[in-house]
């Protein structure tokens, strides 16, 4: 066992490395490689990271053991930019069970979404471009995964950005894709600035109070080569304690809400949300592996990473709460309203990644099992919301839309499709014994014994909301009468499509019955006292909202209409997504280009050049005030010449005159 | 008669304010005239009152040396030399313009 | 004797120069202007005989008045200007060359009238002649101007190549840019 | 003859050969042109190598050193009596920058391949003023610096004044005059700093280790920071920036946007900051000031422009403001970041202006809302556009996020002198730029180069020919290469930048901390 631990963790750079290098032949030589070849080449090469990301899963377990805290190993590591002492920064591999499972589950979903792709994307112009982006994001997201340091997280996570801006934008000649890829980009950026000031702060304070703490460790720190950025100085216990103490915990409670704010923008928390519902403008498997399963769980797993920092400061805690809490109704909200399926599947994102956060809002030192919920929520959902995604890509290929008013009858006509979607369903719904269940369950669970009973309310609330809406969209989708032309001629996807799906499916059922309390925890020592009544009021809840969809929307005529129309103005305001986007086009267009931008353009020009410009045309009035002396003419030049040369000679002998 | 001439001999004073009323009625020459050739003339003028001071400081300074008349000689066979030049540049430009007004020509204004 | 013919020599020969300098400056036509030239020319040569340069007024007398005015006389025909009535300055032209040519005589005078001139002899000495001069210009030593005098028969002799390729017809290989 | 000494010379030797081509080979001289830059480029490496293999020794004593340690030097006495000396030599920074301008001149010759009026004319002037570029980069003494700097800048006049589009006249005459009143405030410095130091010498390694007056330095500093300024495109006397790269032929804009606004920093460095660091104390943190205005000015100024060249200049703004503050932050990290984001920017802005040229050469205008779509017809130009934006708004991977990282810690961890919460809020202040620029650029992009083609015209426009694609992937590997192992550059800039630190921490102790 040993030998096979050394000899994957020496591998581990392979991991992110195999992705890498499927971009780089793919995008450099997709011309020679051929559409078939090019798109296998990087569904293999990112397959066998996800073997590998298995294989070192199963040995990391087998041979540190299960149960425990699982130790933090830095696998690899390569110096990168060495900014000065104590922060010199390298790439590297850390496994620990968080960077474990996301890696198992980023190069999993990838895969299957790599299999999908083949059969959804083909025939498309840009085909091979369009694996090589999905290689770098894959790369990206492995490389965000297993980030040793603050500062390398922060590198892929640009990386990741970058990469999902590349496929949002995948169809660059659609206008709406074009702005939606936008959006993300600088939306995302935007948070990232918080999340850079926040590594700022933390590398100041860190790198100030290294001295100290490493005298008081003996030398530890140094012995160790850690640098100021590494989490693993960050997060060790003597780091968190003087921060606690470092005015009044004020300065780590900015860092940390600064940081967070990165996470919110990633994980397109409220009021950053904005752009995630237009980024389902990619090819929907994109959405599948960005917008579901890994990118949006950046944020979650930034604020897991920094778990022990954040649990230094209750206030950045509860932040994370409110905002999560408050993100998971309002998403669900919105997403009972929404007609395109991709939308509606975007804000239960949004929706249950506010759920997320939540939980890690719940957890604290003494009630850690909040973090536990949150990366068993994030590992189940990842599966049955690509799932979705896929199932949703599957349906838009058959029917040519998005609208799911265009849809209706699919059951019939794409049997693998429909059950595979309603298995999803019900996972996300929380039905058991499907994966969703269970770790929504510990969410409620952890909400409740922490003491947030309102909090608890709220997950309730939006349990229930999540399987209505779900629902919802799985009635009209698949069982309500076809309505449309498209729709009745519609027929099941080729295997290539299936396959991964299938797959998705099974790991939608089987992922919550895992312990996973065993293998990813906070190493903070807990009790729990299952309370009976959580589970019971969570899959109540769901199946109220599973049965209020079904009077609403299964019988001959939608009743939905009459409610909405009784809703009235506050059906109009949650429909038009409570006018966030209309304020931002506000805010940006109409303040910050009107008033910023254009007055900065104009002063430029008018003021600080004018003001050069005057002072050159100064220059050349007296330039021009003197030309009229230059009249070219030899007499005119002499006449001066002899007036300048007799005052220089009679000035020199009314000097020098010895009277 | 004679011994109020002698009292009256020109001295170096003399010789040198009578230089430079040529050279100022040269100078006016070459101020006032239009014509390229009347400026040369004024010119020669001008340079030959130099030679004059050159002479007459040569006579009164230093009278047992010739550089002074040296000196002259150079300055006068400059002056041929310009002469020559500027002749030719005349003839050239009356060729071009037809014309020797140095009011038109004006080629170094701009 | 000598002294006082110097005197009257020196007084005649000066009001006869400045007077014709006068003609020359403000003589409408050209070539009395030459006329008159040559004339103060002459006078000019007068006064170095006055001054006791024998050598240097043959000279001017070769020189200018043999060379130089016969060259101006030569160019005035082949310009056409020999009967050319140059217009008169204007006024305003008039008055800032007078001027400006009061600007240096009045100065001058008045530094000559309120300096103290060193008083040497009025005694005619010859200054010394052609031989010295000639010794002088071919002196390799520390006093002599043997260099001086190459380079000004170098000048001569580019000013002579010059003249010649500026003023020879076929030297307008570009047209004037009117 | 040193190595050094060929490489300053070399692009004069060629301008010379380039003049004696007869005018009608002028397809000749291109190759000579791009023969003799590869060249330089091989010397310049091997110069590289060379450097290490005498400066990797004594690496760890460097750091303590005040003391400059100049490598491959040739030293000749050139005017005895005021002690001028041709004084040639190298460290880590100027290293730095000569590699940049290796690169950029290089590629420079293959972006104007297609100069066909008066190509040698205009290939001979380039050389010139390559020629001065690299004497300022390697002359330690003041004069020859001067020197070189006036040839560096005066050719400029004519590039754009001739081979220029648009209003050239007028944006040559006022880039040359702007820059010469930046020379003249650079030469009063020289001067004063010769007066003061009182020992009839130009030597820049002699002149600091004089203990300059205070009061000198306090009034001495600003003709430098502002001198040099000037060409650093320090705000408000940046204007002469858009005006000057809109104008200017591309491999000019390259040129300049690329190395020449690069003398503007290294020359605060090197002289300014160098001789006459209590000087910079007292001043530097009144221009964090201004510097931080240059970045956030510049982005925001980029975002209303509609012209491909003034949208870079503006960028170019920004990005060269990073260079002025981090030099600012009188600290190891912004100071590194400094010479970081010359090279940094020098390739970056290189590559936009020869892709800019090359998409003006197809589709004959330069306004972003006349083209669009343009990625569908010229997928290799799009590509290099995306990379060289996506550097520029600081994507890591990519040389600007190196560069900015540490300008960016630099200025948050400040120094002793002054009040940590003000360098701090300047620091987020210029942070901000990082999404201005995102939004810019993106912008910018989105619309030229994504979307539906707007002009039919454009549909059977053809992408890049092979010397286009080389010179573009050669800037674009230098840009990865920054990105991927910047201690390659590092390493090299530290050793220079620690004398300069130490004597500012020296003159800190002596002006004690207020």
């Amino acid at each position: 066992m040993e030998e096979n631990w050394k000899c994957l963790s020496e591998l581990s750079w392979l991991i992110p490395g195999l992705p890498l290098l499927g971009f780089v032949l793919v995008g450099l030589g997709r011309r020679w490689l051929g559409e078939k070849l090019s798109g296998w080449l990087a569904t293999l090469l990112v397959g066998g990271a996800a073997g590998l990301a298995v294989a070192t899963a199963w040995t990391y377990f087998g041979y540190f053991g299960i149960g425990g805290k699982g130790p933090t190993v830095v696998a690899w590591s390569l110096p990168w930019v060495s900014y000065q002492e104590l922060l010199k920064v390298s790439v590297g591999v850390l496994i620990d069970p968080l960077s474990l499972m996301l890696m198992v589950v980023v190069t999993g979903v990838s895969t299957l979404v790599h299999l999908y792709s083949l059969g959804y994307m083909a025939g498309d112009s840009g085909f091979s471009r369009y694996f090589a982006f999905l290689n770098l994001f894959t790369f990206s997201m492995l490389g965000l995964v297993i980030a040793p340091n603050l500062l390398q997280m922060f590198v892929f996570w640009e990386l990741v950005g970058a990469s999902s801006f590349f496929l949002i934008g995948f169809y660059y000649t659609k206008p709406s894709a074009v702005a939606a890829s936008k959006k993300a980009f600088i939306v995302t950026r935007f948070a990232d600035l918080g999340f850079l000031l926040g590594i700022l702060l933390l590398a100041y304070y860190g790198f100030l109070m290294f001295q100290d703490l490493d005298s008081l460790q003996s030398g530890a720190y140094t012995s160790a080569g850690l640098q100021v950025l590494d989490f693993e100085y960050l997060t060790s216990l003597a780091v968190v304690n003087r921060f606690m103490e470092l005015q009044g915990g004020t300065v780590l409670t900015v860092a940390l809400v600064l940081l967070f704010m990165g996470a919110a923008g990633k994980s397109a928390m409220f009021p950053l949300h904005i752009w995630l519902p237009d980024a389902m403008e990619g090819p929907t498997p994109v959405s599948a592996l960005i917008h579901a399963a890994t990118m949006v769980v950046a944020g979650v797993y930034l604020v897991a990473r920094l778990f022990p920092l954040f649990a230094g400061s209750p206030s950045a805690l509860e932040l994370v709460m409110v905002v999560g809490a408050f993100t998971s109704l309002f998403a669900a909200s919105i997403a009972c309203t929404q007609d395109d399926i991709k939308r509606i599947l975007a804000f239960s994102t949004l929706s249950q990644l506010g759920y997320m956060m939540l939980a890690l809002g719940v957890a604290s030192p003494a009630f850690p099992l909040g973090f536990t919920a949150s990366t068993f929520h994030l590992f189940t959902h990842a599966f049955f919301k690509a799932l979705l995604f896929l199932g949703a890509g599957s349906v838009i290929h058959a029917v040519h839309s998005n609208n799911i008013w265009d849809m209706g009858g699919l059951a019939k006509k794409m049997p693998f499709t429909h059950a595979f979607f309603l298995i999803a369903t019900l996972a996300i719904a929380g039905i058991p014994p499907f994966a969703g269940f269970y770790s929504k369950d510990e969410i409620l669970l952890a909400a409740l014994t922490s003491g947030h009973t309102w909090v608890f309310g709220i997950g309730l609330l939006v349990a229930g909301l999540t399987a209505f809406y779900m629902f919802r969209l799985y009635w009209v989708t698949f069982i309500r009468p076809p309505s449309s032309k498209a729709a009745e001629h519609a027929h099941e996807s080729p295997w290539l499509m299936i396959v991964p799906m299938n797959v998705l499916a099974i790991l939608s059922v089987v992922a919550g019955w895992v312990h996973f309390d065993d293998y990813v925890n906070s190493g903070f020592q807990y009790m729990v006292d299952h309370d009976s009544r959580v589970p019971l009021l969570a899959s109540g809840a769901a199946v109220i909202g599973i049965g209020w969809s079904a009077v609403l929307y299964l019988g001959q005529k939608v009743k939905a209409t009459a409610v909405a129309r009784a809703a009235g103005a506050l059906y109009r305001l949650i429909k038009r997504k409570f006018y966030v986007d209309e304020i931002y086009q506000f805010v940006t267009h109409q303040v910050i280009f009107r008033f910023i931008a254009s007055p900065v353009a104009w002063f430029d020009r008018q003021v600080v050049d004018g003001l050069m410009n005057l002072s050159a045309a100064a220059t050349r009035a007296m330039g021009v005030g003197l030309r009229t002396l230059q009249t070219g003419q030899i007499q005119t030049y002499s006449l001066w010449f002899i007036m300048g040369g007799m005052l220089v000679i009679f000035s020199i002998w009314i000097t020098f005159y010895p009277y | 008669m004679i011994d109020w001439l002698a009292a009256h001999a020109p001295t170096l004073k003399h010789w040198l304010i009578l230089s430079s009323a040529l050279f100022a009625i040269g100078l006016y020459g070459v101020l006032a005239r239009k014509n390229a050739i009347s400026v040369l003339m004024s010119i020669e003028i001008m340079l030959n009152s130099a030679v004059f001071n050159l002479i007459v400081f040569n006579r009164y300074i230093a009278p047992k040396g010739a550089d002074g008349q040296v000196f002259a000689l150079f300055v006068i066979a400059v002056a041929a030399a310009e002469v020559v030049v500027g002749l030719a540049i005349f003839v050239t430009l009356f060729n071009r313009r037809k014309t020797l007004d140095v009011t038109q020509v004006a080629a170094m204004k701009d | 004797m000598a002294v006082a013919m110097s005197t009257v020599f020196f007084y005649l020969l000066g009001a006869l120069a400045l007077f014709f300098a006068t003609i020359v400056v403000g003589s409408k036509r050209i070539f009395r202007g030459a006329v008159a030239l040559m004339a103060v020319l002459a006078a000019t040569a007068g006064f170095y005989f006055l001054l006791g340069a024998e050598f240097l007024a043959g000279i001017q007398l070769l020189v200018y008045v043999g060379g130089v005015v016969v060259l101006i006389v030569f160019v005035v025909m082949l310009t056409g200007s020999l009967g050319l009535m140059e217009d008169t300055p204007s006024f305003g032209r008039q008055v800032v060359a007078g001027l400006g040519a009061l600007n240096f005589f009045l100065p001058v005078f008045g530094v000559l009238q309120f300096s103290a001139l060193p008083e040497i002899s009025h005694e005619a000495v010859a200054l010394p002649g052609a031989d010295v001069i000639g010794e002088l210009l071919l002196n390799f030593g520390k006093s002599g101007y043997v260099m001086a005098f190459e380079l000004i028969s170098v000048l001569l002799l580019v000013a002579l190549i010059g003249g010649l390729v500026i003023a020879r017809k076929g030297g307008q290989r570009r047209e004037e840019p009117t | 003859m040193g190595i050094l000494s060929v490489l300053v010379f070399l692009p004069l030797l060629t301008a010379f050969i380039v003049v004696l081509v007869p005018e009608q080979k002028w397809q000749r001289i291109r190759w000579i042109c791009l023969a003799s830059t590869a060249l330089h480029l091989l010397l310049t490496a091997l110069m590289t190598w060379r450097f290490w293999a005498a400066a990797g020794q004594n690496v760890t004593v460097d750091r303590k050193s005040l003391l400059t340690e100049v490598y491959l030097t040739e030293k000749f006495t050139w005017f005895e009596r005021f002690g001028v000396d041709y004084y040639l030599g190298v460290d880590g920074m100027s290293v730095a920058m000569m590699i940049l301008t290796s690169i950029i001149i290089f590629t420079g010759v293959l972006a104007s391949w297609e100069v066909e009026n008066r190509t040698k004319e205009f290939f001979a002037l380039l050389f010139v003023l390559v020629t001065g570029v690299f004497g300022v980069f390697v002359s330690f003494d003041l004069f020859l610096f001067f020197v070189f700097y006036e040839v560096a800048v005066l050719p400029m006049y004519l590039l754009i004044g001739v081979w220029g589009t648009g209003p050239k006249e007028y944006s040559a005459m006022k880039l040359t005059l702007m820059l010469m009143v930046g020379s003249a405030l650079i030469l009063a410095g020289i001067l004063a700093v010769y007066h003061y130091a009182g020992i009839t010498t130009f030597d820049l390694i002699q002149l600091s280790q004089v203990q300059y007056p205070v009061d000198m330095q306090t009034w001495v500093f600003p003709l430098f920071f502002f001198g040099f300024g000037v060409l650093g495109a320090l705000f408000p006397f940046h204007t002469w920036s858009p005006d000057g790269h809109a104008s200017a032929p591309t491999a000019v804009s390259m040129l300049h946007a690329g190395v020449l606004m690069k003398l503007g920093g290294y020359g605060i460095l090197r002289v300014g900051v160098y001789l006459l660091p209590e000087g910079a104390i007292q001043w530097a943190l009144g221009l964090m000031v201004l510097t931080t205005i240059n970045i956030i000015y510049g982005a925001f100024g980029a975002i209303r422009q509609k012209d491909l060249k003034y949208f870079t200049a503006y960028s170019s703004v920004s990005h060269c403001g990073f260079v002025l503050f981090g030099i600012c932050t009188l600290n190891l990290m912004g100071m590194k970041g400094a010479v970081l984001q010359m090279f940094s920017h020098g390739i970056m802005t290189g590559l936009f202006f020869a892709l800019i040229g090359m998409v003006y050469g197809r589709t004959h205008t330069r306004m972003i809302p006349e083209m669009g779509g343009l990625a569908k017809v010229m997928p290799w130009l799009a590509v290099c556009f995306y990379i060289g934006g996506l550097a520029s708004l600081g994507l890591p991977g990519l040389s600007g996020f190196v560069a900015e990282s540490h300008v960016f810690l630099g200025g948050f961890f400040g120094n002793q002198w002054f009040d940590a919460g003000v360098t701090r809020a300047l620091t987020v202040i210029a942070t901000m730029s990082v999404v201005v620029t995102a939004v810019y650029v993106l912008r910018g992009l989105a619309q030229a180069f994504q979307g539906p083609i707007v002009d039919h015209e454009f549909e059977h426009l053809t992408d890049a020919k092979w010397f286009e694609k080389f010179s573009t992937g050669t800037l674009i590997v230098a840009l990865f290469v920054v990105g991927l192992v910047p201690w390659f550059l590092t390493d090299m800039i530290e050793t220079s930048v620690y004398p300069i630190l130490n004597r500012i921490l020296q003159a800190g102790t002596l002006v004690g901390s207020n």
